[in-house]
């Protein structure tokens, strides 16, 4: 859509929500949030960029087909599931740091599988839109 | 004292929104409509939103009840005017009463490019 | 309170299943979408419900302690529902698709496959 | 009365019925556009249901929803101009 | 463009700490890490960005908006409440001395936020903002009331 | 031993490797198999004429029981005797008759494999493994009718007698399994001890049926018989050896089998006896009317199977002497009879009896064959034949009061086997020979041979009985008895009635030899009544199942995706309507519900007349809409109902969900066709049954109180052990992670999917 | 036992799903990791059987939340039996995929799509929680949609449609079913809710839900009258999915209904009468179906149908015989039907038509490759000794033990009409006369094909139909398995005691 208002405002909301996103996402296991709302909301925040500034730019800035975020959250969440087999342990048993981190709180193999549920969810939803923008 | 301002702000709140709910229902076009909700909404929300920090006392709900009123108020005028527009080229028709009609022809109806050329006097004419 | 949800639910079953059958595609894929949304309801309901007290433990305690809303329907219907939104995506798209090759949205005019052929 | 009651008996009932009356508006139309207004009315009524609900149950975690209705609210509208613009090029 | 970039990062570095409601050092220094990866993965070169130095300006100017919409909606109410209605509206073509899409865009959120006009569009030249108003009744008073209210004030702060 | 059965099996399947060596001449070196396998049973003779069984056990399937136990008595050894001994003859036969054959290692194949499946039949005394071998017979049957699978008519009767045999078979089978089921046990011998309790047994009728259905589909009785001349497609070599001499003979062994099994019971024996009388009769007066010399043979082929029914059924020990002796006759006339019909249609091009005479004058060897198992047929003596029907006269006359009738019929039955012998063997070589078989010269001794050595045995047994009398007719009929009979063949008995009998049917038929000429005219006459025969019955019956079939079919599967979920809906709706009306003690505890407050009542307003609405609005769009509406008021529940991340979920779904619609609907045309009033009332109906049940089922449910173990265990130590305080999310990515997990991926695929459906387009050579 | 390894038939599948999402565009890679982490899979699956078998039922707490609190995955010998069916239907197809799946799908997420079915199936198999199998059912739905629908052609369009509805329509309804379980018991591992089903006083309720369980897994299953959607779809995609689709998915259905109506709802008098004569209309509606078909994958199709109403025959007498019956029937079935799925391909790709009016001289032309084809068709129909064979015996004679007579005559009318559709299919597709049949032009008929592509297609061929042979011929080791398994289905405190630990003597 060609209106200025509209792109001027979109190019300020996007790095807010993306801000927002993560916050989201972080938070999720103290608070209502979490890996799927946060990665919606990141995917919202190019969504709103794509509609201002057409899809070629949104893709620009995100630099990579954002289908490509699916393999990598689903190998990241992967991982984090996993990761127990390798001592034995069983699927998904959590693994966690022994001191928390700064700002996030405990880091263990939990948030590791809520940023491989974030990416996916990015990916998902881009992927999903973009192609059935590209094809209207 | 915080329980009293509390109370003003979210019925002041309150009642912009009703106000905003009558006027959609009530106002005679869309333009009018949307002209209505927007503001009052923003207004109506940004109030009872402001109650709340109150109510709460913590900065950190403050300083994101104070994000959420950044963003309305970011956003609200945005999806007002994308609507108004979008809703224009649709060719909604505005109120019989309406004076002035300065966009009427403006837009391009393939390439929707806006001009912004002022028309001779005999052609603008009222609606 | 929970009668007039349980009028809901039943409604949008019903309205559900109405609209599965009409001979429209996309009425039919909002069927869906409504049965789901019915049975997202339900496990809720059925969960008991508990007014304002979410299940999270506050910054002070280690559990939760007074009566809070069971978190096990909630967790389910999340899944549930991001499930349902992938599977309703690809059947919105399914409308776009079946236009484009049949060349319609009405059911009535999509059965040849059981045609012999 | 207290603040709470106040809020639960007086405030949240004339949200409520604030969001049934642009609801009227909704179901009356008679453009899409109008719909869209009202469904974003609704929304933004919601926030304001929320927030006096978040102070009512004592739970400021409510408010965090509040953010995330604003902003789908303005996707939802963004979409719908979008819509409405792309049809009308198509016709 | 560096001070620029800078500065958006602290900005948003110090809406990540209200955000979370951490204002510790640390909170800031994560919000800062992270806003500048954010910023890094969201810049392309073509961009020129004044936004972030008018940081405090704009926040400024939020609280004189406050009281613009407060008075707008009162007018409206009036309106809205009482039977009869009293507007006269109109779309009225106004020319813009603002230049640069932030200015403009920003004046059209302005007058969309107040009492009873509403930015319809702004021509694709950008000289031209297309304003929908509710009370129209001498047309060139209501576009001088525009250039010399808001967006002379709007200007003076932008500039 | 188990070798031996399944040789033919082996030999089969390396026949596809090396088939393409032994096409030419080779072909022949095949027959070693059936010979030395002839020679190998031959050897076991003098065992089983002094009353030895030999049994040999291979294990298959212990866990069942079902396992190779071969059981060599009396009639089996007769049985193996015929199949290796005619199969060896059929054999040699084949590679002159097929010679040069495009297929003829398949058909050596199939041979092999019936020949394996035959052997395996006769010799099990596992009732399963019998049935096993049985449709292995079936099975390669249907192979060998079809294989000139060019022409449509070879193709339908091969499913025509696969249709009968596998009909009968399952009954078999259910029959084989029933007795197991009452007795115990799947061993013959085992089953043998066990009479009485089989005979008491509220089943025995059941079995009786099933074990019938079988053995008459497999030897073509009357009104399953009708498969057996459509099965004379088969080259001949295939019509000598399955259709006359063996597998069709399979349902006659099973009878004699199961005679100390299931015999010497009124059922048992009226039973066959009508039935066998009936196919013996009708098959015979067909026999008569035919033209084509394997038609004929087929339906005396068929008349001689109800004789040997009708023998079985009359069970005394002369009868079932009789069906001994009669099952080897047979055999050895009409093996030879339709090797000479292969001669006769491979030199002459037509089997047609009418234009057949005089092929006496060029070649000599395959008449005096063909002569020779005429007068076998006929029961002219010194024939083995004679002494066949003799005994067979003997048995009816020796059965109380049923005698006359019952001896009648066989006189009658027997003159037109007669007359149909004649036709076959005799028509075709005396009288002048037609110039346009001047030229016609001798086959191959491969070819005429074997119907000789045939024919010959016909008479040297009827001259020489011992010879077969105590070293195998006894034991078989031993065996049918299951105990040890006294008598001797002899081909004179003196005067008697019985002679008597003899020659009033060898009169007969004589007679109706020089009386009936066979022409067109006289089929013609015949065929009139073939609308009510039971062939045009059943295959009538068919069609209209067929149709009906396809009826039902096109009904239920009408394409129409509403119908298909109607019919869902209602069986769901009328199960739970009777569950829930028949089962469930109905009430509400009011007492548990919650109070209801405005704001929410408002919101479920809201709710349900959007929900009305999106079902009634004529826009599709706006449906989309109000369908938003409704999400956004469920939302408000979740937040109500203190679930913040099912709200906050719910609401940015919804809005995407709305949002893809829009997208999507935007180039979609106008809806414009409605349903009519009666459908929309009906699907109301059967929608707000379904809701209200549902509703109802909701209400009752929570009445009950509900345990909370594992929301407490969460509360407990959600904190504690998972390190987080939201409880949902800590479920979500921990507790039940692996849900989680599974959610993401669902996501992906439906991500891919979308991209894959609106991106990829084949090109058309992708087009499938 | 517990042995956190055995969800790594579910791991394999996955990581090679991901994996062949980084190679996206490059085909060929993707057909070797796809056959190659088959392989791998395959054997993770026989080595897990071979354990189950060994040492007994082997579990693992997801998250090492002891059950009933975490999700529990759990190995017994019917699950584990399944993944290994699976893998080698899925090994076959991936084979098969090779040769005969169009590169512009391949380009499209083919193969990563085929191994997310396979996973969400193992998942299903392996998952010992009622939730997380509602779950995995929709991991096979999303992928199956996907597939059914991967090229977008018309008749594949109109097929998903009907596919995709009943599909939803049954996931609503094992939604609903599961929110009322959770209502009345509060509770989602299997195995508890074995004991607190049994345990629950409104059998009214329990009988409800049990209906509606029923139902959602009718529909998968395809039972009458719930089935329609099968015949209308399953033809409609390339032969490769249509294999895996008609050799594994509706059996996910019966194995659900087997696990749920031998551990949790233990069928009562109605519900026995109301499986029986839904089992037998079944088999008389596909095999009927299957009479006057003229496509060979819809002759194929609606047998599926009909050997449905088998299995379901088996769960409907409830002894242990007629369940170990179905146990085998399910090996045979999944092997056969996969099996014959790829033949209507090969064929399809020999001839470029499914078309028996258009088909014929297939036996005259390749004599050798007509043979292989026969083994699975006339083991379908069960021409003894072959694979459909053996589990009649046990369902007949569990019919006369119960005295249900009418699914007696069920099943062997069924295997009757399978008997005829199956010989006139031979005749008409491998005897009939085909010189004077049209030819396709636009088609890369099998001739054409490069050798490694035509290996590809033959080898799955053989490969299933030796294992078919093995079923038939070696019966005794299969049978011994089913009644292991039949056993298990019938006595479940081995699988609720591995679960939950030892049950004490206070709880019935
Ligand atoms: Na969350
Ligand atoms: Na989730």
């Amino acid at each position: 859509m060609k209106t200025i208002i509209f792109k001027t405002a979109s190019s300020y909301l996007l790095p807010l929500l993306l801000l927002f996103a993560i916050f989201i996402l972080l938070r999720g296991h103290y608070l209502p949030g979490g890996g799927f709302v946060g990665g919606l909301i990141a995917a919202i925040a190019f969504v709103i960029h794509s509609f201002a500034n057409g899809i070629e730019k949104t893709r620009g800035i995100i630099k990579f087909h954002p289908g490509f975020l699916m393999p990598i959250g689903l190998a990241l969440a992967l991982i984090a599931a996993i990761a127990p087999l390798f001592t034995g342990g069983a699927l998904m048993t959590g693994l966690w740091f022994e001191n928390p981190v700064p700002v996030i709180g405990m880091v263990g193999s939990a948030l590791f599988f809520d940023i491989g549920v974030f990416l996916v969810v990015v990916g998902v939803t881009l992927t999903i839109i973009f192609t059935i923008s590209e094809t209207i | 004292m915080t329980e009293i301002s509390i109370a003003i702000l979210s019925t002041l709140g309150a009642v912009f929104i009703f106000l905003a709910a009558v006027g959609v229902v009530r106002m005679p076009d869309l333009y009018l409509r949307i002209s209505v909700t927007t503001k009052a909404a923003t207004l109506g929300i940004g109030l009872i939103l402001i109650a709340a920090a109150f109510y709460f006392n913590d900065l950190s709900i403050t300083s994101r009840v104070l994000a959420i009123i950044l963003f309305m108020l970011l956003t609200a005028p945005v999806g007002a005017h994308m609507l108004g527009r979008a809703s224009y080229f649709t060719g909604v028709k505005m109120w019989k009463n309406s004076e002035y009609d300065d966009l009427k022809g403006k837009y391009h109806p393939k390439t929707h490019v806006l001009s912004s050329e002022e028309e001779p006097d005999d052609v603008k004419k009222k609606v | 309170m929970e009668l007039l949800l349980v009028i809901i639910i039943g409604l949008l079953y019903a309205a559900g299943i109405y609209m599965m059958l009409r001979r429209s595609l996309v009425k039919l894929i909002i069927g869906l979408i409504l049965l789901g949304n019915g049975a997202n309801l339900l496990i809720f309901l059925l969960g008991r419900i508990v007014k304002g007290k979410p299940p999270i433990i506050d910054d002070a305690s280690y559990v939760l302690a007074e009566i809070y809303a069971d978190p096990v329907p909630q967790a389910l219907i999340l899944t549930a529902i991001v499930i349902s939104f992938g599977l309703q995506a690809f059947a919105i798209i399914l409308i776009k698709r079946a236009y484009k090759v049949v060349k319609t949205d009405d059911l009535d005019e999509m059965n040849a496959t059981d045609e012999d052929l | 009365m207290s603040l709470y009651e106040y809020l639960y008996y007086i405030i949240l009932p004339l949200l409520a019925i604030s969001i049934l009356i642009i609801f009227v508006r909704f179901l009356k139309g008679p453009t899409l556009s109008d719909r869209v207004v009202s469904l974003d009315l609704i929304i933004t009524t919601g926030i304001g249901i929320i927030a006096i609900y978040s102070i009512h149950t004592n739970q400021p975690t409510f408010l965090d929803i509040a953010m995330i209705l604003a902003l789908i609210a303005f996707l939802g509208t963004v979409a719908f101009s979008y819509y409405l613009e792309k049809r009308e090029k198509n016709d | 463009m560096i001070k620029t970039k800078l500065l958006s990062n602290m900005l948003l570095a110090i809406i990540w700490v209200s955000l979370t409601g951490n204002f510790s050092a640390e909170g800031f220094v994560f919000g800062f890490l992270l806003s500048y990866i954010l910023l890094w993965l969201i810049s392309t070169s073509r961009r020129d960005d004044k936004y972030f130095t008018r940081g405090p300006k704009i926040i400024a100017f939020f609280f004189f908006f406050i009281y613009e919409l407060v008075k707008a909606n009162l007018q409206v109410a009036y309106d809205v409440m009482t039977p009869r209605y009293y507007m006269k509206p109109g779309i009225i073509r106004i020319p813009l001395t603002a230049k640069t899409d932030l200015e403009i865009t920003l004046l059209a959120n302005l007058i969309t936020l107040t009492p009873g006009t509403l930015s319809l569009d702004v021509s694709d030249d950008k000289k031209v903002l297309y304003v929908h108003a509710m009370y129209v009744s001498d047309k060139e008073a209501f576009i001088h009331s525009i250039k010399n209210g808001f967006e002379r004030k709007l200007l003076e702060i932008l500039r | 031993m188990l070798l031996s059965v399944l040789s033919g099996f082996l030999l089969a399947a390396c026949l596809p490797v090396i088939g393409k060596q032994i096409k030419g001449n080779l072909s022949i070196l095949l027959s070693a198999l059936p010979v030395i396998l002839f020679i190998y049973f031959l050897s076991f003779i003098p065992g089983v004429a002094n009353g030895e069984t030999y049994h040999f056990t291979y294990n298959w399937v212990p866990q069942l029981g079902i396992n190779f136990d071969f059981h060599l008595d009396g009639l089996s050894l007769l049985f193996t005797l015929l199949i290796t001994g005619i199969g060896s003859l059929v054999f040699i036969y084949t590679s002159a008759y097929l010679k040069g054959h495009v297929y003829l290692d398949r058909f050596y194949g199939y041979l092999a494999m019936f020949m394996s499946s035959m052997l395996g039949l006769v010799l099990s005394d596992n009732i399963i493994t019998l049935f096993i071998f049985w449709e292995l017979t079936s099975i390669s049957s249907f192979f060998l009718i079809g294989f000139n699978n060019d022409s449509e008519a070879s193709r339908k009767s091969s499913l025509l007698a696969l249709g009968i045999t596998g009909f009968g078979g399952l009954f078999l089978l259910a029959g084989m399994i029933l007795l197991g089921y009452v007795t115990g046990s799947y061993s013959i011998v085992e089953l043998m001890g066990q009479t009485e309790l089989i005979h008491n047994h509220p089943y025995f009728v059941l079995i009786l049926f099933l074990v019938f259905m079988g053995a008459f589909t497999k030897s073509a009785q009357f009104p399953f018989h009708f498969w057996l001349p459509g099965a004379m497609k088969a080259p001949t070599p295939v019509s000598t050896y399955l259709h006359s001499a063996t597998m069709v003979k399979a349902g006659i062994y099973l009878l004699a089998r199961f005679t100390p099994v299931l015999g010497n019971h009124e059922y048992w024996n009226t039973t066959l006896i009508i039935i066998g009388g009936v196919t013996m009769l009708y098959a015979a007066i067909h026999a008569v009317f035919r033209l084509d010399l394997k038609g004929i043979l087929a339906y005396s082929t068929i008349s001689a199977l109800g004789v040997l029914v009708f023998l079985i059924g009359l069970g005394t020990d002369d009868a079932l002497l009789a069906a001994s002796v009669f099952i080897l006759v047979h055999a050895l006339y009409k093996a030879t009879l339709f090797l000479v019909t292969g001669i006769i249609d491979h030199e002459t091009g037509t089997r047609d009896v009418s234009q057949l005479s005089g092929l006496n004058k060029v070649m000599l060897p395959v008449g005096i064959a063909a002569i020779l198992a005429a007068i076998s047929n006929a029961g002219i003596p010194p024939s083995f034949g004679f002494l066949g029907k003799d005994l067979i006269y003997e048995a009816t006359l020796h059965y109380g009061d049923w005698a006359i009738v019952l001896t009648v019929a066989a006189v009658l039955t027997n003159i037109c086997l007669l007359f149909a012998g004649f036709l076959a063997g005799i028509k075709p070589f005396l009288g002048k020979l037609p110039q346009k078989y001047e030229k016609l010269h001798l086959p191959s001794p491969l070819m005429y041979v074997p119907p000789m050595i045939l024919a010959g045995l016909g008479i040297v047994f009827g001259v020489l009985p011992m010879i077969i009398d105590s070293p195998l007719i006894k034991p078989v009929a031993a065996a049918i008895l299951n105990t040890s009979p006294d008598f001797h063949l002899a081909l004179w008995h003196g005067w008697s009635v019985v002679l008597l009998l003899s020659t009033i049917t060898i009169g007969g038929g004589l007679g109706l030899y020089f009386i009936l000429k066979p022409s067109e005219g006289l089929l013609a006459k015949a065929t009139r009544f073939e609308p009510i025969s039971p062939m045009s019955i059943i295959l009538r019956c068919t069609r209209i199942f067929e149709s009906t079939a396809k009826g039902v079919t096109n009904v239920l599967q009408n394409g129409y995706l509403r119908y298909y979920v109607i019919s869902i809906l209602t069986f769901l709706s009328v199960l739970l309507a009777y569950k829930i009306f028949k089962g469930i003690d109905l009430y509400v505890n009011f007492g548990k519900l919650t109070e209801i407050t405005l704001y929410e009542a408002i919101v479920l307003a809201i709710m349900a007349v959007s929900i009305v609405f999106t079902v009634f609005t004529r826009s599709r769009l706006v449906a989309v809409a109000a369908m938003g509406i409704i999400g956004y008021s469920i939302c408000l529940i979740f937040l109500f109902y203190s679930a913040p991340d099912l709200a906050m979920t719910q609401f940015s779904i919804d809005t995407l969900t709305v949002i893809l619609f829009v997208l999507v609907l935007y180039n979609l045309p106008k809806y414009l066709k409605l349903s009519d009033t009666g459908s929309r009332v009906r699907d109301g109906m059967l929608a707000l049954i379904f809701g209200g049940l549902i509703s109802l089922l909701t209400l009752e449910v929570l009445n009950e109180p509900l345990e909370r173990e594992i929301s407490a265990y969460y509360a407990e130590n959600a904190y504690t052990l998972a390190k987080g305080k939201n409880v949902v999310n800590v479920i979500l990515v921990d507790f039940r992670g692996a849900d989680t997990m599974v959610e993401i991926i669902v996501l992906s695929i439906a991500a891919i999917g979308v991209f894959s459906l609106l991106k990829l387009r084949l090109k058309s050579i992708e087009k499938e | 036992m517990s042995n956190p390894y055995i969800i790594l038939p579910i791991i394999s599948q996955l990581f090679t799903a991901i994996l062949l999402m980084f190679f996206w565009t490059q085909k060929n890679t993707q057909k070797a990791i796809s056959v190659i982490m088959s392989l791998v899979t395959l054997g993770i699956s026989v080595w897990l059987l071979t354990i189950v078998l060994k040492n007994g039922i082997h579990v693992t707490q997801a998250g090492s939340w002891e059950a009933p609190f975490g999700i529990t995955f759990i190995a017994d010998p019917l699950s584990s039996l399944m993944v290994l069916l699976t893998s080698l239907a899925g090994l076959a197809v991936s084979i098969f995929s090779v040769g005969s799946v169009r590169n512009a799908r391949v380009r499209f997420g083919y193969f990563p799509i085929f191994h997310f079915l396979l996973m969400g199936l193992n998942g299903a198999f392996l998952t010992g929680d009622i939730f997380n199998l509602y779950v995995w059912f929709e991991i096979i739905i999303i992928s199956s949609f996907v597939l059914i629908t991967l090229g977008g052609e018309k008749a594949q369009i109109e097929g998903s449609i009907k596919y995709v509805t009943m599909n939803l329509l049954a996931s609503a309804i094992f939604l609903t079913a599961i929110a009322i379980l959770y209502g009345l018991v509060g509770s989602l591992n299997m195995a508890d809710l074995s004991i607190k089903v049994a345990n629950l006083e409104n059998r009214g309720l329990v009988n409800v839900t049990a209906i509606l369980f029923f139902v959602g897994f009718g529909i998968k299953s395809a039972v009458f009258p719930l089935h329609f959607w099968l015949p209308a779809s399953y033809h409609t995609p390339p032969p490769a999915i249509s294999a895996i689709f008609g050799g594994l998915l509706t059996k996910v259905g019966v194995y659900a209904l087997l696990r749920v109506f031998t551990l949790i709802f233990v069928p009562d008098e109605f519900m026995i009468n109301l499986i029986s004569w839904v089992a037998g209309l079944t088999i008389l509606t596909g095999c009927i179906g299957a009479l006057i078909q003229n496509n060979i994958r819809k002759v194929f199709s609606y047998l599926i149908v009909g050997h449905i109403g088998y299995m379901i025959a088996g769960l409907g007498m409830f002894t242990e015989a007629a369940l170990i019956g179905t146990v085998f029937y399910l090996i045979h079935d999944i092997i056969v039907k996969t099996n014959l799925f790829m033949v209507s391909g090969l064929i399809f790709k020999i001839k470029g038509t499914f078309s028996m009016r258009n088909l014929g001289g297939l036996y005259k032309e390749y004599p050798k490759l007509s043979l292989l084809m026969a083994i699975p068709i006339f083991s379908l129909v069960g021409i003894p000794p072959l694979s459909g064979f053996w589990a009649k015996l046990f369902w007949v004679e569990s019919g006369f033990a119960i005295e249900n007579f009418m699914l007696v005559a069920f099943i062997i009318a069924g295997s009757f009409l399978t008997l005829f559709v199956m010989a006139k299919l031979w005749a008409e597709v491998f005897w009939k006369d085909g010189d004077k049949l049209p030819k396709k032009i636009n088609v890369k008929y099998f001739w054409e094909l490069k050798p490694l592509k035509r290996t590809a297609m033959v080898f799955p061929i053989v490969f299933l139909s030796l294992i078919s042979l093995y079923i038939g011929l070696g019966a005794d080791h299969v049978i011994q398995l089913s009644t292991i398994i039949g056993k298990q289905l019938m006595d479940t405190t081995p699988y609720i005691e591995a679960v939950l630990g030892p049950i004490n003597e206070s709880q019935p």
